[in-house]
């Protein structure tokens, strides 16, 4: 069984869609380490790090995700999971953006793979079984 | 040990002291009382929110507000007018995420980066880093009541500094901006807090200003039962009561079948009044929120806008005293002054076009109120046993032991066993209990009613509803039906 | 002379043969009979516009229609199916004003001049010079039924060609498209006119083939008495079933007051199912169409939104069949295929999201109910009276002398001696009676409604409040209360 | 008493806001000759002859009235009236477009004064008292 780890990161309380995801995940056949709201990067990388997780879910709704995401691909490869999978979704900047230009800054951030708000979980699963593996 | 009793003025003047010295805004001298005593009282009637309401409630209307914050000062300032022309009768402050968790410092690199980068890079307006100044910048510079929103564990020193600003309203409460908005934060301290923050509006209230507080009605926004919501409200009014609160905004937040969101904000009316008489606080002055949908928006810019109007018909028929408002942009970010000012412009329109109509009188309102009245009756009295009589304490039992618990909420001190589902009728009632503080008759009821919707679903009573429902509405739908059944309809 | 019987076969033959030769395109081989019934045959179900309602009628929903027509050919095509992919469940095909007229050599201009300015110079779809050819590229381009809608008091030629070409449903009749659409077409010529457009209709029924009819509900749009215009929906579907109509569709123009709204389309579909059941008219399908506020809009699109939402509810709760919908460019001018579908998606989100739902019963309902009832009863009574129980004289007398009279309606042949006002709570009453078919105690009950208003307002009941009433929704207000009121409040 | 012929031109029926003009006009103390809905160019022309009028307000709401329009003041100057007031208002042109463009066309027709869709006849009001004197 694969582990993902999921939560939603910095000062974000945002909980209903997290547990919509654990609930989606787990049915789907993962091991969920969900660490919930207000988790800064390093609750992400320490959790990925004792589950030997294959991916970090970020989620950020609040609209501070692009200050709060800064810097995680670096703080992975310092804690030697430097290759893991990292996803973010949710509304990730503040307000309504162009889309492509904000996926453009989070991929430079190391993020793998940047969804745009209302993005269902049921439609990132295809990419997660792809990327992961089946 | 927590109660709820009045703090005496020598304990609010020890702890303010040190309130005020959480950021170095808390030293401006215009927090001295005597001067903010003095500028509150040079407000016109017509800035001040506690005055505006009760106007309003007494003329049968139904006023807008709607939420916008943004961190640089002339922008907010920009924004706050731009949403007045479009009709706003209150304007609002939300607060940035970071100034919520008292993280003044990152608030304030915030602040920089956003002038750097002429974007916002906080979600809300950092009222503290802003200081007494900053604070009655906007106050001056716009012709109706501003107040607070944020939602915040620990408010004490933004509420001394927009107070002492001349914003004459405040949302939030002990259970309200803990149990939302916070994982780690113990109920305790929250309640503790704002027992602060009430006694001092109540020492306001003592030297002749009436200032507006509001607890936050929708909780999570996600589902939430009327009867929970409605009883944390209550108790919030009470508790603010005891410091000294007179003027009080009980909130709700749309559910989605009209005839229930209707009875809700009935009962809170009534029963927000006859709890407060209860308990012996007098001349309080009730008003009613109605909050448009708080859940998960649809994408489409013109589907959100009729959610818009539709939440506003719902308002106005219910006679909520204030709606708060949401924009065309809801479920992307926050929005353009631009979209937030669309959808104040079209509540305001559905709200002053309804203003001589309510909801008639039926026997089918009569009983989903007289059943509301009687789940929030049996909370209060679990609670209140809980606590021997003292309402905090029983507060802080009844989330401890399940006996009070919210849907969807990120709070470890919330047990979250509770799960709500929609009814065939798409009333929200309950599909698990977990422990919460309800009698078998009134248990029962409830799932005799998920019962039929899962009946004429042909599918079995399980999480899978509530999944459903959560996605409702963004999708179109307001019960969750399985896919198949929405098709054949 | 005009009577309320059905047309033989024989006659309408003779007549079809001069009809078909008003204009060229009467002559294509498509409008034999033989070749238009197999075309109408082969038509897939959910193309036919009388099944789709019916359907409709049997599960509660409530569909969604707009307006819509431009003159080129493709352009109209396009705009069709953006209506369609904005949601529309039918289509309309809006018609020009000359076709209206019969003015097809004008409309022949207009289609020109439209092709070399690359602007619209008609404001719809000359669906007659475009001929069966052109009609049947609409039909055939899109996934849903289509309905002609227009206002033609001779709608023979059009109606030909428009069914022969798969658009199973045409609005219109003798009246309703006479009275708000003309001013010196006698009755007795739109009534018999329209007489054949039913015949045309009973045709093709009694060869199997289901083809919907609309009366034009609403009217003249502005403050028009619910029993004025249910009286002429329920005339005109004794008027269509006489000559073999089938599958009705009676409408209604959202008057502002909710409870008044649905107490309106419920009696509509109540009093027209039992009217046809005492002319002993069998196997009907009756169902209902609700349209958006009718009278003038508000120009700020967020505002019209806003309406378009409002009046989606109000369609929803009444659990009407059909909505049409509005643009938020309505007061301005033909709206773009954007706009259109704007308000088609706007629209459709609040129905679906209601569609669980209906307004309560209540006493209030009842009796408003109860009210129109006698209103429609009496105002029929009068008609079938005057015409010596022959409907159709009984219309034309009946309008002779203002005993059935619409107001504000441009035709020389309505006595327009009606005055609307709306009472304290938005209701539609009536404050100048003329000649209207009423017995005096239910004049006495609308008298004192407004006298209520009027005292409310503090001013004598007088033509300044319909004046007010005309203007009060495009800014903002349900009843024109003066000026000093509405600030007050 | 100074005489205004109104009516609303071509195959438009809309007849709401010609009887509101009748009613504000007649109360502004003006001799108002309506001749109502369905009306064309000769209709206003043999109208105002007949009545001496200063002005002719034609109202155009249905969207034909470019077409309606053309020729209009040619036709008065045919007729000895060239120089008679020309108001045109409603809404005038099929669609949302831009007025100031729209005004430009209908002021080269030779209308005098042009007015957008939802003006009201109150705040033409003023126009009128001035072209026509006190
Ligand atoms: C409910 C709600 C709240 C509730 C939250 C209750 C709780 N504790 O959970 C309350 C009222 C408390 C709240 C508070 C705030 N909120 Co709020 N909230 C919402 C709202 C309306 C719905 C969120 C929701 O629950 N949706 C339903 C769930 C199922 O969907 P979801 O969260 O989007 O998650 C799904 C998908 O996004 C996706 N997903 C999520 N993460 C990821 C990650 C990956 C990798 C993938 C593939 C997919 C994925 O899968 C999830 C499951 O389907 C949204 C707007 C909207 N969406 O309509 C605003 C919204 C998120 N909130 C917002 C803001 C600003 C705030 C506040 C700062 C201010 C305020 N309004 O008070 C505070 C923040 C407090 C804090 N510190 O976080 C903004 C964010 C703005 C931005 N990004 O520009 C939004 C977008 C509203 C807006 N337009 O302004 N909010
Ligand atoms: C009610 C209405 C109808 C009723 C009319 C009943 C009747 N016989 O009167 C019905 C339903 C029958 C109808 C029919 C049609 N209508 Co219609 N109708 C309207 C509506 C909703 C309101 C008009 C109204 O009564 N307003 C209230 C009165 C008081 O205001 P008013 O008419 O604007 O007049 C005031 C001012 O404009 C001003 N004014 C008017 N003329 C002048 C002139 C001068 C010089 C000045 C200074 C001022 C002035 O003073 C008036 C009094 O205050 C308008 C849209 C709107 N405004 O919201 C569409 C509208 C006028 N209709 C329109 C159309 C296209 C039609 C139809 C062709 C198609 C259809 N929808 O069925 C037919 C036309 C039939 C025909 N041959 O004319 C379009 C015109 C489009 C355009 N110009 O691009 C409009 C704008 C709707 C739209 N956006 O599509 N309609």
């Amino acid at each position: 069984m694969k582990s993902i780890v999921i939560g939603v990161i910095g000062a974000d309380v945002h909980a209903v869609g997290n547990k919509i995801i654990d609930y989606t995940l787990t049915n789907a056949g993962y091991n969920v380490i969900n660490i919930g709201v207000l988790s800064s990067q390093e609750d992400f990388i320490n959790a990925a790090i004792e589950a030997d997780a294959e991916l970090i879910l970020v989620s950020s709704l609040y609209g501070h995700g692009e200050i709060d995401c800064r810097g995680m691909r670096q703080k992975c490869i310092e804690s030697g999971i430097g290759d893991i999978w990292l996803y973010v979704g949710g509304n990730i900047v503040v307000g309504k953006q162009d889309f492509t230009e904000v996926k453009q800054r989070f991929l430079k951030m190391g993020f793998n793979r940047v969804y745009p708000p209302g993005i269902s979980i049921d439609e990132a699963l295809k990419d997660i079984k792809n990327d992961l593996g089946e | 040990m927590l109660k709820n009793k009045k703090l005496t003025e020598a304990e609010f003047f020890a702890e303010r002291e040190k309130v005020l010295t959480a950021w170095i805004t808390g030293s401006d001298p215009d927090l001295d009382f005597e001067r903010s005593i003095a500028y509150l009282k040079a407000i016109p009637e017509e800035k001040n929110f506690a005055l505006k309401l009760a106007k309003a409630k007494h003329s049968g209307l139904t006023l807008v507000q709607p939420r916008a914050g943004v961190p640089v000062l002339t922008e907010h300032i920009r924004l706050m007018q731009s949403l007045i022309a479009a009709g706003a009768d209150f304007v609002p402050s939300t607060i940035d995420s970071y100034t919520r968790q008292n993280r003044y410092q990152e608030a304030e690199s915030g602040i920089k980066e956003s002038q750097v980068a002429h974007r916002a890079m906080l979600n809300g307006f950092p009222a503290v880093n802003h200081g007494v100044a900053g604070c009655k910048a906007v106050f001056e510079a716009v012709s109706v009541p501003i107040q607070a929103r944020h939602g915040t564990p620990d408010a004490r020193l933004l509420s001394e500094i927009i107070h002492a600003s001349g914003w004459t309203s405040n949302e939030g409460g002990g259970i309200s901006y803990n149990i939302p908005y916070a994982k780690s934060v113990s109920l305790e301290t929250t309640i503790r807090n704002w027992q602060y923050v009430d006694r001092l509006v109540g020492y306001y209230e003592d030297h002749g200003i009436s200032i507006n507080r509001e607890p936050f009605g929708p909780l999570t926004g996600t589902l939430v039962p009327p009867c929970i919501s409605n009883t944390v409200q209550i108790i919030e009014a009470l508790l603010a009561a005891e410091q000294g609160v007179k003027n009080i905004t009980v909130g709700y937040g749309m559910g989605g079948n009209v005839l229930q969101d209707v009875a809700a904000i009935r009962t809170l009316q009534k029963q927000t009044e006859s709890y407060l008489e209860r308990f012996g606080y007098k001349n309080m002055v009730i008003t009613t929120v109605f909050h448009q949908w708080m859940g998960g928006f649809p994408a489409d810019e013109a589907e959100a806008t009729g959610l818009i109007a539709l939440s506003s018909t719902v308002a106005a028929l219910s006679k909520a005293t204030k709606m708060i408002t949401k924009s065309p942009h809801e479920s992307i970010g926050i929005p353009t002054a631009e979209a937030n000012g669309i959808g104040v412009k079209t509540s305001k329109f559905v709200v002053t076009l309804l203003r001589d109509q309510k909801y008639p009188e039926s026997k089918e309102l009569s009983m989903e109120m007289a059943q509301i009245e009687s789940e929030v009756d049996a909370l209060m009295e679990a609670i209140l046993t809980l606590g021997d009589g003292d309402l905090a304490q029983g507060v802080v039992k009844a989330f401890e032991q399940g006996v009070l618990d919210v849907p969807f909420a990120p709070s470890k001190f919330n047990a979250g066993k509770v799960l709500p589902a929609r009814d065939n009728d798409g009333f929200i009632r309950i599909l698990e209990f977990g422990n919460l503080g309800l009698p078998e008759v009134i248990k029962a009821h409830h799932r005799a009613k998920i019962m039929e919707r899962a009946e004429f679903e042909k599918r079995p009573i399980s999480f899978q509803l509530t999944i459903d429902d959560v996605n409702a509405v963004s999708s179109g739908h307001l019960i969750g039906r399985g896919k198949k059944i929405i098709n054949e309809g």
